[in-house]
């Protein structure tokens, strides 16, 4: 196999793990096709993360907006970190509108013994949480509200407000 | 040329400048009263990389985007 | 409703969470099944943990006893405890052979916030593995062989062995 | 008279003794040579409450169980 064909098998394999969907996520089917996929993987643990849009505040739903390119490579880096340590990470994003009780986001870590799947899945869930570009809007009335309280400045932000 | 995109909440049109690095940058959007919110809380990629520094020289053909403060899940 | 119909109440409730099945579990099936029980319930989270049996060392599968009166009660005692931090926890176990790339074992944590869930999911794998009256043996040529070597023996075990 | 088990791989079948407290259960099982790998490492459960102590009186119907070493998963 030349360089060229391996770099598209791993472009192929990276694009399978990262998953976005326009609306609510069909949770039983992504969790099913997941522990299907790696079936004969020889992992040990299997630990999904389910987000699930929660009635609270009076919201009607959430609404997500994301900006693929950097979140692909944030993706990668983690994708990398996780082989490192013989596991690998997948995951799911609603776009746009997520009703009350619904669900919109899945991230899952396999890996051969349980330790590193339960340490990798708490620092991918709250890196992910402070670092994937998606930015959250409350459904009211029908408008998009920007959760503005509920989001974290990426790390290193606000170069551009510093004046000279 | 450099494109300068605002994402997400920023109710922004996409800039077109001709600038050479990111404190002229820094100096054209502190004057747009529209951005006073954003750009203290903004991360900045070029070329979908993020930039932790203004010490970052701009060619033409490059991409800027801001991203205000995010929230997955 | 009187105290005697209160009680059986909460039996049912406490039998429903923790499920032992003959043989491998059918995960996608109790993944979704929890999944939908929960569909309206507002918990924000939801982290199941899913244990495979690995192909390691020659073995041909895995053999599980389970003392289920302790089990029970070391259930009831976490379900009390994630009760207090407004969290759920459902667990389902194999008895018996579970062969090669089957599941033995889901836990599951619901709760409104993430950070409960992912603490919580990690402290009880962490004492479901050291506490859980549950015996694993080695399947090899047809014979089951007593994991002793990656046994944990109970808090408080060795009272009988002392010598007066 | 108080029952006593062996759960999981103790390949040992019930007793059935005329004893008062745990004291001289430990004595009794001490003797018995099948059982020398296991006292020191199994738990003990008093009508399956996991006992701490051998300070433990018994009465008749109790129900003694040794725990071996567990991995559930």
């Amino acid at each position: 196999m030349g360089i060229e064909s391996l770099y598209s098998l791993q472009f192929v394999e990276a694009e399978k793990v990262l998953s976005l969907y326009d609306g609510a996520l069909n949770v039983p089917k992504i969790l099913q096709d997941w522990y299907e996929e790696e079936a004969k993987s020889n992992y040990g643990a299997y630990i999904p993360f389910v987000g699930t849009v929660r009635d609270e505040d009076g919201i009607e739903g959430l609404s997500f907006d994301i900006y693929e390119p950097i979140l692909e490579s944030w993706f990668k880096t983690w994708q990398t970190k996780a082989k490192e340590s013989g596991a690998i990470i997948k995951m799911a994003h609603s776009r746009g509108d997520v009703l009350l009780h619904e669900s919109s986001y899945i991230a899952a870590v396999f890996s051969p013994k349980r330790r590193v799947a339960l340490e990798f899945i708490e620092k991918f869930v709250e890196d992910f949480k402070a670092s994937a570009p998606i930015w959250k809007y409350d459904l009211r009335d029908g408008a998009r509200i920007y959760a503005l309280s509920r989001s974290t400045a990426i790390q290193g932000s606000g170069i551009l407000g510093v004046k000279n | 040329m450099v494109r300068v995109d605002f994402l997400g909440p920023i109710q922004k049109a996409p800039l077109e400048l001709e600038i050479t690095n990111l404190s002229e940058l820094a100096l054209i959007l502190q004057k747009d009263t529209e951005l006073s919110q954003w750009l203290s809380n903004s991360a900045v990629a070029l070329n979908d990389t993020l930039v932790n520094s203004l010490d970052v020289a701009l060619k033409d053909g490059d991409r800027i985007s801001l991203l205000p403060p995010v929230c997955g899940g």
